[in-house]
Formats: structure tokens, C-alpha cells, sequence
């Protein structure tokens, strides 16, 4: 029983991972870039969704507004950001990224407050019991049957259609692709806002499940993100789906287990090194 | 079909070729010689739209596509097999073709790639293969298959026989006459200069980014002052 | 007396395919090797797996009577091998002459500490400029490789082979990308070389270039070893001419359109 | 003029607690001013950011010393900064007042430094003996993985033993965790009669209301970190009937804190939390040992301070040898979407440690 | 700030000249700070701990360096970025490292104020020495070489694990040698004093420095450490700016204040000509 309920809690904190990790997957698979400056629009999300949640009382509005915003801000990022700095060594955008995050998460401070927001009335809160006694709150139930579902589209457009084997040839020779017929521009502005937008949902998700979004309620997922794009093999969508996944269940386990000498972040990491001296291409990566 | 005026081209402040004009006739072989750093590589990037065009212009089928885009100028029927063959490394042999063929409706798909295999066939038995595990050979196979792919009507060649063998060398000439009696056009750059000599109609000769010969590739061979001193025939 | 090289019963397998199959051969001191074979092979494959880049499956493979199996390529390197690659890969920071330069310091870069204590490259440059005009190079010796024409970068991976100082030299088609002139004059270098007593396998498309300067074949098809023996006896092998030369009659046929017919529309 | 240092978290994690801190010290110096200074003189308060990080408060002290020349230093930051800061000042014999920062070293880093609040331990204890007192046995114990949260668990384990409470497990989470998932599914099988969950406002609302949504109904005991509205916004419904041990009786009758509150609300437009309270508290009771030296600085203000006694919005205040303060704990219980008082908790139980011991 | 730098040199020498990306290099810091910080309260005078913090902080180090062998580029940067995660939640949970509270009351170094700053200012000078020495001798040339492409430095015959364990070595030592100055300046360390943030700050000094560039770096230290300070008085907007300025710094000099530096005095001479 406890047994299930762990692993149901660590499922649903993968799936919260596995949506962030995504956009980061599709930007690192496209660009070779650490995209830490992804979580700021996790973070951007959970702000939308809550203001106009309490704004309208309507949370799909909220969800369709704060992907949307999460996506174009991605995009913007990309264009402003990242597109000058395809030809410098990864860590300049990496820095950058940093510097941006950091950036972002003061307007966050600067513009809402240092504490904070939360629902006026938190919606999908109900309880619903599962069989053998499983209790979830709808929020969380819903959390992991959308990830679920949006994951299988991606993973099916990423190896099955022409468009992922598009995507993939522009990661290999972008110059390359275009004289293929590719629009370079066209794909990676698909693919930010693709990630961006998850980004953003998750981040609705996270209020929900917790009725607090915060400026720094991004930094985990920044660099939980890249563990779970490296154990998942980076740049493969179903990977990451399972290696957030499994980190999630790790998690959950480790920190009720092994609470005692480690604290979560810690044995998160240490799972990952563990992974990575074993299997140094990541747990899910083609050999 | 294709028209170079006096194209210029290079990298930032570096002139790589000057002055070029060169008219290709539809249906023709042309061969662009030249030594190590001559620009030949530069020349057909910049008709691919990857090297920037400095001065001049580049007509298509009549039109000035000298601002278009890279993969506009595929969809109009240039197609480039480059140099250093540049594959889609963590494709499969497959993929890469597929990618070729993306300007292609979908459904021609399968009947391209086995004419492509049909010409390499060693291709066909590497299909799941990643390009980037290829042999140096198979892999300039590949890239004139997935230049095929896009069914072009100009395609172009940079260092063909490159790391062939002599059979396969044999077998891609044979393939570029049946392709120039299809129709298609051909610009063909080559360090082996007799196979291009005996192929092409007509023949561009570079130096230090500059032409130093032009006309019909027969007159080319009984210059001996050029083969001597551009083309390293001996 | 052992001979320099020996490889026996090498196999090796990436994943289900078998790129070399039990192949076997040896290279006496001094001798200069052509390996040729059609494209795919496992010509390429078998440098590797000499060097150590590429592990072999089955097989050993033999230095001067030492079983080198279990070295890791740098020490195989520093016994005396060394290998200029088919797919030039200079270092692009450092100027032409630099990367010969780097090579030709084997004795200060063996260990860190020893690499640590010295400071000087004036000697390795003046190898290093050597090398360079020994294949015909030098005028390009303080540019950076990373915008040079491919001619210019495979004879650099020669020299920077030479620069090791080797006893045997794997060479993977270093004549790509020449012209006819310039392969002929650098073949003849190679030919030099190996005069000079180092010992040289050869790989090498441009037959005619094989054929002059190469005193013994070894012949690879698909993972097997078809052939091999004195160059002329080689090439007028019928296994070997329908595998490699493929006569007219060959082409012709494979580049009969296939029923599918033409490409374009 | 006459300069109060301050340092204080205005950016980074602790910015919130920051901003209230910053708040009540300021409302403390504006009233000192109104009333026309110390010894004629108008009160500055130089303010740093030390983004409760200890590598900022080091130079932020130290510019405070040397630069500012401030005749004493309020911290209205957290354990980390201060305890970090506070070697800095003892140094340049400052005296220091710590508003809320609760680890033991601070005063023990010398006889410059004092705190106005209750220690970790203290409220530790404090909480075993609310367990104790609302007859609950079995506890599980939830802490927050920083000084904060172990000061309090070590503190609630020992008076644990005193009262015979059984401890049927414990747990610790890290700082930014906001999903409890796997340790509520984990405490839920426990089954305890009562919970002590340390924690701020940000990690509690969470905590509380998942602990609460997974059908756990254990009264749940927090501290003065939750001791904030931000708690009761976040956890909603679920932090109703939340204890929590703090240093702020909102409902107190004394005048002091009445007035506190109102003028508070007064110039901020919200209501004062602890943070606030605590911060007002400190730097009133610095201005107070200026009034009695005159606005001298240095030894005769630390003599001063260590002297006196204080009343303040959060009690009467006396100063141990150790510059601890001996005061009653509050318990406050979350009704109607307030903070109302539930208890005082006092006795010898919350002696701070002294240099006798 | 001399502390920031000599940190931010030591990860330059792995990062910048070996081209081993480390986002855990804070660890090391902290390894050297509480060996330090220990066995000055065990009574061991400051001075000699030091030598002992590096090599404590170079023998972890080496076997770090051991597994970055197995990994490589971005699986590296995220491995080195789990080691600085494992060592803070390891010291959070020993008692002996004073676990969350950390270690206070560090004795005195015995050196005046002064002394220890001047201490502190020549050993970051000869750490600048030493790289650049490292640099011009042949180990820089090898490091450069791994850096860009260690199949090849195989290939001409180059122990490259070796090297790359030189390279964590003598970073990591070096790192472990600024833990013992820190832990003596601020007197008092925790676990969060060597998180993740850390180890990215000292990233960045070292980009916006100019990686690789000994002078560059140093200077990107320099002012990274004292910005936060010099940016008081605009209070509330500190990070903001802060996270704003590494933006656009990458974005318009990413090779760091070393190009941006270079570039001037190449516009200013190119005004003059
Ligand atoms: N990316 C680049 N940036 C700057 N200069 C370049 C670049 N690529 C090529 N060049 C320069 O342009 C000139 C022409 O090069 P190009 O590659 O076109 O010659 P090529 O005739 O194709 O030579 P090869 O037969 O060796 O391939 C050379 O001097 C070369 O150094
Ligand atoms: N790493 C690898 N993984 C999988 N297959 C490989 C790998 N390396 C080589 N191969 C395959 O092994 C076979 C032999 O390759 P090799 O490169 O040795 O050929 P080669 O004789 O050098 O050919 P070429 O003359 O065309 O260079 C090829 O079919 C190639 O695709
Ligand atoms: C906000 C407060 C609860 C802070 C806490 N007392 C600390 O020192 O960390
Ligand atoms: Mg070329
Ligand atoms: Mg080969």
C-alpha cells in the first residue's frame, strides 16, 4: 500500500519533471544548449496561471494563456538570446542562459512580490480514491495523464514523421538541412515554443498542486532538468519521459529511505552518477 | 539554365572567387578544375546560398535567385552533394535519404530511394546503419544519393571520386551520363581531371579564385599549356 | 626474423555486422604495404584496430613479436606506430605548424609531469618545417588548418604523423583530394620515407599511384582478406578485378537505370 | 547623525522575511525620530542586502564597521548571514541585535551580540510541552533540513524525552521542496497522533495543505516560521486548526503590542508578522541602550543593553549573561483564516543556555 | 575577492585549458574550507593546514577526474554538477562538519588583518604564475589539444586520462587551497556555502573573464565577486542587473572581458591608424 502510494507520489513529481525536461530536450537536441533559463518560464506559467485564474475563475483560460505567453517568451529568448550565439562554445550560452534565469526570476521578485501568490480558491482539489485506496487529488491524476498524452504525441512526431526526421537533421548539419529543404528558423522556433509552452503548463500544474507559485519555484527544475535530459540520453523524448519518471520514483523512495544521510537533491544526483558510471550515454540513449 | 555574372564570393572580408561568369547549358556536364584553394568549393556553396555572394548575381531558369534562401533554392531544382560530404551523422543511412527527400511528396519516397539504391547498392545493405559509421566510400555514396533524392534538375558535385574506389568511380560516371541523358544538368567539381576531361562538355578552369580557362572541355585537353600548369595532368 | 607487424586472425564486429573477418597478414621491416579494397571494406576498420581505436573482437595483433591487443592506442602510439587519418581532424586553434610541432614533442608530452618542466618548441617547429616541406606544405605553415582546402589538411595529417617519429606508418588516404601531380609527388615522398626505413601500410584508392610505389598487396572484400602478394600478380587476380576494377562490362550494367526509371519527373 | 547598521535579505530565497524585516525596523527608527531622536540627534539607519548569504554578510558587516562607522548594528536576517556577520562585529565591538536569526553560536561568538528572540531549542522545547499539553503521544517529526529546522528538532526531541512523547518517526526536507508527496503517503502510514513540522510559510503551506488533502488529521504543530499570513493564504482550509509556537501573541492586551500592530498597519497597509515584530523589536530595544548612553556607541552601549530591560511587542525583555533573552512562548492556532492565541507556554523549560551552564 | 580569484583560476585550469566543463568546482572549496576550518580548531596552525587542503581537495579531485573519464562534454558538466550536489547533501547530514549549523568559531590565523591579506594576495599571484607557466610549457599545449579533440591527441600518441587527471589535480588542489583561505576569512562555513550557485558563480567569473585567458579571468573574478557589493545602491535591482549583465555580456563579448578588452585596444588603435 505505502509501497504503491510512493510509487504514485514519485509519478507524479516525474511527470511534473518530465514536462519541464522536455523543452529543455527539444532545445538541447536543436541547439546543443543547457537551457537553464527554460525554468524561468515554468516559473512564468505559474504566475499566469494563477493571476488569471483569479482574474477570470477560468483555468482553462489560465492554461491557454499562460502556455501561449511561456511559448512566445521562449521564442523571444531564442531569437534575442540564443540564435547570436549558435557559433560560441556551449558554455557561453550557458552562462548566458544563467544570467538570464537569474535575470528573470528578480522581475518575477520585483514585479509580484518576494512571497508569492496562491489561488483564491485552488481549483480541482477533490479527492478521488482510486482502486485500493489510493487517494490522489484531481490535480495530480490529471497532471500525469496529460503528460502522458502530450509525451506520446511528441515521441510519435519525433521517430515516426517527417517532421521529426526534419528536426533531427537539423541538429546534425544545419546548414546541411537547409539545402534540403529545411527552414532552419521555422523548425527551431516550432520546437521553442513546443518546449516553452510545456514549460508553461507545468508550471499551472505546480501551482495547482502546491497553491504557491514563488520567483524562485524554477531554480529545482533548472537543474533537475539536466539530470533528467542526460540520464533520458539527451535529445530523445520518450528518454526523458522515463527518466524523469524513474527519478521521480527514485526520489520518492530515496527521500523516505535513505532520508537520513541524504538529503533529495543529493540522491538524486548521486542516482544519476551512479547511471552515468555504468551507462555514460545516459540510462534511455540509443547505443 | 544556370548563369553566374560576375560572381564574387568569400568569407567576411576574404575574397574566395572573383569575376566568375559562367553560363550552364541544360543537359550538360561542366566540370569547374582547379588546384587545392582555387575556390571551387566556395563557388558551388555560394550557388547553394552558404557561402555569401559578394558582387554579381546567380540566375536560375531565367530568374535572379541570388537572395533566396538555401532551401528555396533546392525546391527550384538545385541540388549539392558538398564537400566533406556533410551527412546527417545520427541518421540512419535511410533517414538521410528521407531527408533528401522532403521537398518530395511522400509518397515518391520509396521509389527514389530504391533508384538510389539501385545505382549504390552497397547503400541498400546499410540502410539502418548510422551515415556517421559509413566507410569514407559509402558515405559519398550516400551524399549523392540524398542529393538525387530531391530530384533535381542542376546537381552538384564537389570531389565525386573522392575516397572511391575505382569501381564505384566507374559506376558513378556511367550514372552521371545516364543522368545527362535523362536531362538533368551537371556541375562537377573534380581533382581527377581526366575523368572529368573525358565526361564534361564544357570546362572552367580556377586559380586563386580567379578563371583562368573556359570553353569546351575537348579544346581543354589539347591545351597542354593548361593541363600542364592548372590541372596537374602529366 | 619477427616480423614489424603482424596481424592474426583479426575479427571485429560492430553490433550484427562483421566489418573485418578473420583477417591475417603481417609487415616486414621496411616494407611498404598498399591495403586496398572497395569502399567498405574494413580497410579503414583495420588501421583502427591496429592503433587500439577500434577493439577487436577476435584476433590479435602483434607489434615487433609483442602482443599489443590490450595497449590503449597512446601506447601503441609510443611504441613506435603511428597513423594519418582518412577524415582529416587538425587542431583548429593552433596554427599548421603548431600541430606538427605538438606531435614532434612525443618525448616531453609522454608523461604530465615531464610535459610540465619544459617550455621550449624551437626544435619540434624546426621539424616541424621540415615535415611541412617535405610535403610540400610549408608556405601554409602559420595559417590556422581550420579554413584550408582538404589538400592541404591530408598532407598536413601526414606530416603530423611523420612528427611522431614512427617506426610503422599507417597511412588511410593520404592522396584523396590531390590532384594527379600533387598525388604523384607526394606518393613519391611517401616512397622516400620508407627508403629512409620506415616501414608503411598504405591505404590508397588512386591504384595507379598504389602501383608504382607499393611493393607488396593485401587485398580486403567485405571483412575478408581476397588476396594479396606482389602487386601485378594481385591486380591481374579475376576476384580481385571483379570486386575493385570492375571492368567496363561491370559498370555498364549496374548503371543500367533501374526498372523504376529516371529520378527526375 | 547617529547610524544604526542593518543587514538584511532584500534579494534571493529569504526576501520575503526580508521585506517585513526591513519594514518593522524602519517603522522602529521613524518612531525614535518622531520623537526626536537620541540625544538630539536624528537616527539613520544604512541598510545592506546581504541576501541572507554568508559570503555577502561578511563584506556588508564589515563596511557597516568601517566605513559607516555605525555606533550599532541590528540583523534582520537569517541564521547563515548572521552568524557570519556577527565575528565582524564583535570584532569592531559593535553591538549587534539579532531580531530572529535563532542559532546558538551567534551569542557565543562574543559579548557584543545579543538576541531578542527565543533560540531554536527554546521553541523546540516549547513545542514538546504544547504536544504534551493538548495530550498527544505519538509524534511525528517533519524538519526542515537547515539550522533552523534542526535547532527546533533538537529542541523538540529533548523535551520529548522529558514528557515521555514517543517519536514514531522522523523525516527531514530540504529547503526548496514544495512537493511532500512521498513523506505525507509516508506519514499517513504512520499514523501519529500529532505532527511537529518545522518550516517556513513557504515550505508549510504546502506541507500543511498536501499533509491535509491526503486525509492526514493529526493536529499539526508549527513554529514562528509559519508565523506569517502568507501561511494561512497558502495552505487555505487546510490551515485551519494549525498550532504554531512564535514570539508574537497578536491578541496580547499589553500596549506595546497594540500599538505595534496598529502602527504597523498603519504605515504598511498589512499586518505585522513575527519577522516584523521581531526586527521592530530588536532595533527598538538598540535605540533604547542609545538612549541610555546618550548615543555612545562601544562599550557603554553593550554595558547598557546588558542591563536594561525592555518592553516590546513580543514581552518584556531582560538580557541573560549570555545576552539571551528569558521570555514566554506563544501559541497561536489558526481560526477563521487568523492567527489567534491559543496559549502561553512558560516555565523553566525555556531557559536560554547562560555562560553559567 | 583574491580568494574568488585564486578559486576562479584553479577551475580555469580544468575547464579552461583542459576543456573539462565542471559545474560542482564549489565542492572543492568546501573540501578544502572544512579540512581547514577542522584542524584549525584541532588546534593545527593555520598555515599548515593549507597544504594539507589541497591535498585533500587534490586526491578527491583525482578520483572525480576518474570519473570524468567515463564521460564526457555535457554528461561531464551534469556529473560534476551531481558531485557538488552529493558533497553538500553528505556535509549537511555529518555531525562532525557540525552538519546544517556548520563550523564557527574558526581560531584565529595568527596573522594580523594585513598579514593574512597579503598572504592571501601572493598565493593568488603565484597561482597566476603557475598557469600561466602551465600554459606556455608543454602540458598547456597537450591540455589545449585535449581540449579540442581528445581522439586525435590519442592518435599522436598522448596519455590523455592522464592528463585530464593532471588537469583535475592540480585545479582541484588549488581550489581546495582558496577553501582554506575562505574558510579562515569568513571565519564560520556551512553547507550552503558550496552549492550549486557557488560553483556556477565561479563558472561564470571564469567565462566572463574569457576562458582560458589567466589575465582575463583573474579580472572577471576580480569584478564578479565585488559587483553585488558595488551595486548597493541600487538595492532592490542588484540581481537583476547582475543576471542582466552576464546576459549581455555573452551575448556581445562572449569571449569574455579578454576579447572585449582585446577589442578595444584593437578599435582604439584602428582609430588612430
Ligand atoms: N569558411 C571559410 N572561411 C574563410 N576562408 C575560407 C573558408 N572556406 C574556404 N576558405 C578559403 O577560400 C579559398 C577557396 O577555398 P575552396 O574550398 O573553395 O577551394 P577548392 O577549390 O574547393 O579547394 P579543394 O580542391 O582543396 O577543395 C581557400 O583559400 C580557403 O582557404
Ligand atoms: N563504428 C562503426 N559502427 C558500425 N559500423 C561501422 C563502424 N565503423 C565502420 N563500420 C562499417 O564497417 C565497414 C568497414 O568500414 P571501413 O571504414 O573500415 O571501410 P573502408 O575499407 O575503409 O572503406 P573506404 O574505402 O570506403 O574508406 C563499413 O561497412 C562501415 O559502415
Ligand atoms: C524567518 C525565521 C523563521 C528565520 C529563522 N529563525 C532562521 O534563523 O533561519
Ligand atoms: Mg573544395
Ligand atoms: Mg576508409
Amino acid at each position: 500500500m505505502l509501497f504503491l502510494e510512493l510509487i504514485a507520489q514519485g509519478l507524479v513529481q516525474g511527470s511534473i519533471y518530465a514536462l519541464v525536461a522536455l523543452g529543455l530536450t527539444l532545445v538541447y537536441g536543436l541547439l546543443r544548449i543547457l537551457h537553464v533559463a527554460h525554468a524561468a518560464l515554468f516559473t512564468l506559467g505559474g504566475y499566469l496561471g494563477v493571476m488569471v485564474t483569479n482574474a477570470t475563475g477560468s483555468l482553462s483560460l489560465a492554461f491557454v494563456i499562460a502556455m501561449v505567453a511561456a511559448g512566445l517568451t521562449g521564442v523571444a529568448m531564442y531569437r534575442l538570446c540564443y540564435e547570436p550565439m549558435l557559433k560560441q562554445p556551449p558554455f557561453v550560452a550557458l552562462i548566458a542562459s544563467i544570467g538570464l534565469y537569474i535575470a528573470f526570476e528578480e522581475i518575477f521578485r520585483i514585479v509580484f512580490g518576494a512571497s508569492g501568490l496562491s489561488y483564491m480558491a485552488p481549483p480541482l482539489q477533490q479527492q478521488v480514491e482510486l482502486f485500493g485506496g489510493l487517494q490522489f487529488k484531481q490535480a495530480e491524476l490529471m497532471v500525469m495523464a496529460g503528460t502522458a498524452a502530450i509525451i506520446a504525441v511528441l515521441a510519435y512526431l519525433q521517430t515516426r514523421t517527417r517532421i521529426g526526421v526534419a528536426c533531427q537533421a537539423t541538429v546534425s548539419d544545419p546548414q546541411m538541412a537547409q539545402s534540403f529543404g529545411i527552414k532552419l528558423q521555422q523548425v527551431r522556433d516550432i520546437n521553442f515554443f513546443v518546449g516553452s509552452a510545456l514549460a508553461g503548463f507545468a508550471g499551472v500544474w505546480v501551482a495547482l498542486l502546491n497553491n504557491l507559485v514563488e520567483p524562485t519555484m524554477g531554480s529545482v527544475p533548472s537543474y533537475k532538468g539536466l539530470a533528467i535530459i542526460v540520464l533520458g540520453g539527451m535529445g530523445s523524448v520518450r528518454g526523458t519521459l522515463m527518466a524523469a519518471l524513474v527519478l521521480g520514483v527514485v526520489e520518492s523512495f530515496g527521500t523516505i529511505y535513505l532520508g537520513k544521510l541524504l538529503d533529495r537533491n543529493a540522491i538524486a544526483f548521486a542516482f544519476l552518477i551512479v547511471v552515468l558510471m555504468l551507462r555514460p550515454q545516459g540510462l534511455f540513449a540509443r547505443s | 539554365m544556370l548563369e553566374l555574372n560576375n560572381l564574387s564570393c568569400g568569407y567576411g572580408v576574404f575574397h574566395a572567387v572573383g569575376d566568375l561568369s559562367l553560363s550552364l547549358q541544360p543537359g550538360t556536364i561542366t566540370g569547374l578544375l582547379g588546384a587545392n584553394g582555387a575556390g571551387k568549393s566556395s563557388t558551388l556553396m555560394c550557388i547553394a546560398g552558404h557561402v555569401t555572394l559578394q558582387g554579381g548575381s546567380i540566375r536560375f531558369d531565367g530568374h535572379d535567385i541570388s537572395t533566396l534562401p538555401p532551401h528555396e533554392r533546392v525546391k527550384r531544382g538545385i541540388a549539392i552533394s558538398p564537400e566533406g560530404r556533410r551527412l546527417f551523422k545520427d541518421l540512419t543511412v535511410e533517414d538521410n535519404l528521407r531527408v533528401g527527400g522532403l521537398i518530395q511528396p511522400a509518397s515518391h519516397f520509396a521509389k527514389d530511394r530504391d533508384y538510389v539504391i539501385g545505382l549504390f547498392p552497397r547503400l541498400g545493405e546499410r540502410l539502418t546503419s548510422l551515415a556517421g559509421n559509413l566507410s569514407g566510400g559509402e558515405q559519398q555514396m550516400l551524399a549523392i544519393g540524398r542529393a538525387l533524392m530531391t530530384r533535381p534538375r542542376l546537381i552538384m558535385i564537389d570531389e565525386l571520386s573522392l575516397g572511391l574506389m575505382p569501381k564505384v568511380i566507374d559506376l558513378c560516371y556511367a550514372a552521371l551520363k545516364q543522368l545527362q541523358a535523362d536531362g538533368m544538368t551537371i556541375l562537377l567539381v573534380e581533382q581527377n581531371t581526366e575523368r572529368v576531361l573525358s565526361v564534361a562538355q564544357d570546362v572552367c578552369v580556377l586559380e586563386s579564385g580567379r578563371t583562368v580557362w573556359q570553353g569546351k572541355a575537348a579544346d581543354a585537353r589539347n591545351n597542354h599549356e593548361l593541363t600542364e600548369a592548372y590541372l596537374g595532368l602529366q | 626474423m619477427n616480423p614489424l607487424l603482424k596481424v592474426d586472425g583479426v575479427t571485429v564486429r560492430f553490433g550484427g555486422l562483421t566489418a573485418i573477418d578473420n583477417v591475417s597478414f603481417e609487415v616486414h621491416q621496411g616494407e611498404l604495404l598498399g591495403l586496398i579494397g572497395p569502399n567498405g571494406a574494413g580497410k579503414t576498420t583495420m588501421l583502427r584496430s591496429i592503433t587500439g581505436v577500434v577493439r577487436v573482437t577476435e584476433g590479435k595483433v602483434e607489434l615487433a613479436g609483442e602482443d599489443i591487443n590490450a595497449l590503449p592506442t597512446h601506447k601503441r602510439i609510443q611504441k613506435g606506430l603511428s597513423l594519418s587519418q582518412q577524415l582529416v581532424r587538425p587542431f583548429r586553434e593552433i596554427s599548421v605548424l603548431d600541430n606538427v610541432a605538438l606531435a614532434a614533442g612525443a618525448q616531453y608530452t609522454r608523461s604530465p609531469l615531464k610535459a610540465l618542466m619544459h617550455v621550449s618548441q624551437d626544435k619540434e617547429e624546426t621539424i616541424g618545417r621540415e615535415l611541412l616541406q617535405r610535403v610540400g606544405i610549408e608556405a601554409y605553415a602559420d595559417q590556422k588548418p581550420g579554413i584550408q582546402p582538404l589538400g592541404i589538411l591530408k598532407r598536413l595529417e601526414v606530416a603530423r604523423a611523420l612528427a611522431l617519429n614512427p617506426k610503422l606508418l599507417l597511412l588511410d588516404e593520404p592522396l584523396a583530394g590531390l590532384n594527379s601531380k600533387e598525388a604523384h609527388a607526394l606518393a613519391s615522398t611517401i616512397a622516400d620515407i620508407n627508403r629512409q626505413g620506415v616501414t608503411i601500410v598504405l591505404i590508397e584508392h588512386n591504384l595507379g599511384e598504389v602501383m608504382r610505389i607499393c611493393q607488396r598487396l593485401v587485398v580486403l572484400d567485405n571483412g575478408r582478406k581476397i588476396a594479396s602478394g606482389d602487386p601485378r600478380a594481385v591486380m591481374n587476380d579475376p576476384v580481385v578485378r571483379s570486386a575493385y576494377l570492375g571492368g567496363d562490362t561491370l559498370s555498364a550494367q549496374h548503371a543500367e537505370p533501374t526498372a523504376a526509371g529516371g529520378i527526375h519527373a | 547623525d547617529l547610524k544604526i547598521g542593518f543587514n538584511v535579505p532584500l534579494t534571493g530565497f529569504a526576501a520575503a522575511d526580508g521585506k517585513s524585516a526591513l519594514e518593522g525596523a524602519k517603522l522602529a527608527v521613524a518612531q525614535a525620530n518622531a520623537k526626536g531622536g537620541v540625544a538630539g540627534q536624528k537616527l539613520e539607519l544604512v541598510i545592506y542586502d546581504d541576501q541572507a548569504s554568508p559570503k555577502e554578510a561578511v563584506p556588508v558587516a564589515t563596511k557597516l564597521v568601517e566605513k559607516d562607522k555605525v555606533v550599532g548594528a541590528v540583523s534582520g536576517s537569517y541564521s547563515g548571514s548572521t552568524r557570519a556577520a556577527a565575528g565582524i562585529f564583535q570584532q569592531g565591538k559593535v553591538p549587534y541585535v539579532v531580531a530572529y536569526a535563532i542559532h546558538p553560536e551567534i551569542t557565543l561568538t562574543g559579548d557584543y551580540m545579543f538576541r531578542t528572540a527565543a533560540m531554536g531549542e527554546v521553541q523546540g522545547r516549547a513545542g514538546s510541552m504544547l504536544a504534551h499539553n493538548l495530550g498527544k503521544k505519538r509524534v511525528a517529526v517533519i524538519t526542515l533540513k537547515n539550522d533552523f529546522g534542526q535547532a527546533l528538532a533538537a529542541g523538540f526531541k529533548e523535551g520529548a524525552a522529558k514528557f515521555g512523547l514517543q517519536i514514531v518517526n522522523e523525516y527531514e526536507y530540504g529547503m526548496q521542496d514544495r512537493q511532500f508527496g512521498a513523506l505525507v503517503s509516508k506519514v499517513k502510514s504512520d499514523n501519529p497522533d500529532i505532527i511537529y513540522a518545522s518550516g517556513y510559510f513557504f515550505t508549510a503551506g504546502p506541507l500543511v495543505s498536501q499533509l491535509r488533502a491526503a486525509g492526514v488529521t493529526a493536529p499539526i504543530i508549527g513554529q514562528e516560521g509559519y508565523d506569517s499570513d502568507k501561511f494561512i493564504e497558502i495552505a487555505g482550509a487546510a490551515a485551519e486548526g494549525t498550532y504554531l509556537t512564535t514570539s508574537l501573541d497578536r491578541d496580547s492586551d499589553s500596549p506595546a503590542t497594540k500599538s505595534f500592530m496598529a502602527e504597523f498597519r498603519k504605515a504598511t497597509g498589512v499586518n505585522a508578522d513575527m519577522v516584523a515584530a521581531g526586527t521592530y523589536t530588536a532595533t527598538s530595544v538598540l535605540i533604547e541602550g542609545l538612549q541610555k548612553t546618550g548615543g555612545k556607541g562601544g562599550d557603554a552601549l553593550k554595558n547598557a543593553l546588558a542591563a536594561g530591560t525592555f518592553e516590546t511587542p513580543i514581552g518584556k525583555l531582560a538580557f541573560n549573561d549570555l545576552h539571551e533573552v528569558k521570555k514566554d512562548v506563544q501559541v497561536q492556532i489558526v481560526k477563521d483564516k487568523a492567527f489567534r492565541r491559543h496559549s502561553v507556554i512558560s516555565g523553566p523549560l525555556l531557559s536560554p543556555p547562560s555562560k553559567a551552564k | 575577492m583574491c580568494i574568488s580569484v585564486l578559486f576562479a583560476l584553479s577551475l580555469n585550469l580544468i575547464t579552461g585549458f583542459c576543456g573539462q566543463i565542471s559545474l560542482g568546482h564549489a565542492a572543492f572549496l568546501g573540501i578544502g574550507a572544512y579540512l581547514s576550518a577542522l584542524l584549525c580548531k584541532a588546534g593545527i596552525p593555520f598555515l599548515a593546514t593549507l597544504p594539507l587542503a589541497m591535498l585533500l581537495a587534490g586526491c578527491i579531485g583525482v578520483v572525480v577526474g576518474l570519473a570524468s573519464l567515463r564521460v564526457r562534454a555535457d554528461f561531464l558538466a551534469i556529473t560534476t554538477m551531481g558531485v557538488g550536489f552529493l558533497f553538500v547533501g553528505i556535509v549537511r547530514q555529518q555531525d562532525w562538519l557540525g552538519g546544517e549549523m556548520g563550523v564557527s568559531a574558526i581560531p584565529d590565523s595568527g596573522l594580523s588583518k594585513m598579514g593574512f591579506m597579503l598572504l592571501t594576495l601572493a598565493l593568488c599571484i603565484a597561482t597566476a604564475l603557475l598557469c600561466l607557466y602551465i600554459r606556455k610549457s608543454w602540458m598547456g599545449r597537450v591540455f589545449n589539444g585535449v581540449a579540442e579533440d581528445e581522439d586525435t591527441m590519442r592518435v599522436l600518441g598522448i596519455d590523455v586520462p592522464r592528463y585530464k587527471l593532471a588537469a583535475f589535480a592540480i585545479g582541484t588542489a588549488l581550489a581546495g587551497l582558496a577553501g582554506g583561505l575562505y574558510a579562515q576569512h569568513l571565519k564560520f562555513i556551512g553547507p550552503d556555502s558550496f552549492g550549486f550557485v557557488e560553483s556556477i558563480t565561479v563558472l561564470s567569473m571564469v567565462v566572463v573573464g574569457g576562458i582560458g585567458s589567466v589575465t582575463g579571468v583573474a579580472i572577471g573574478a576580480a569584478v564578479l565577486s565585488a559587483l553585488p557589493a558595488w551595486f548597493q545602491f541600487i538595492g532592490d535591482y542588484k540581481l537583476l542587473v547582475y543576471g542582466g549583465l552576464l546576459f549581455l555580456m555573452m551575448r556581445f563579448s562572449p569571449g569574455g572581458m579578454a576579447a572585449l578588452v582585446t577589442r578595444m585596444i584593437g578599435a582604439a588603435k584602428g582609430g588612430r591608424a
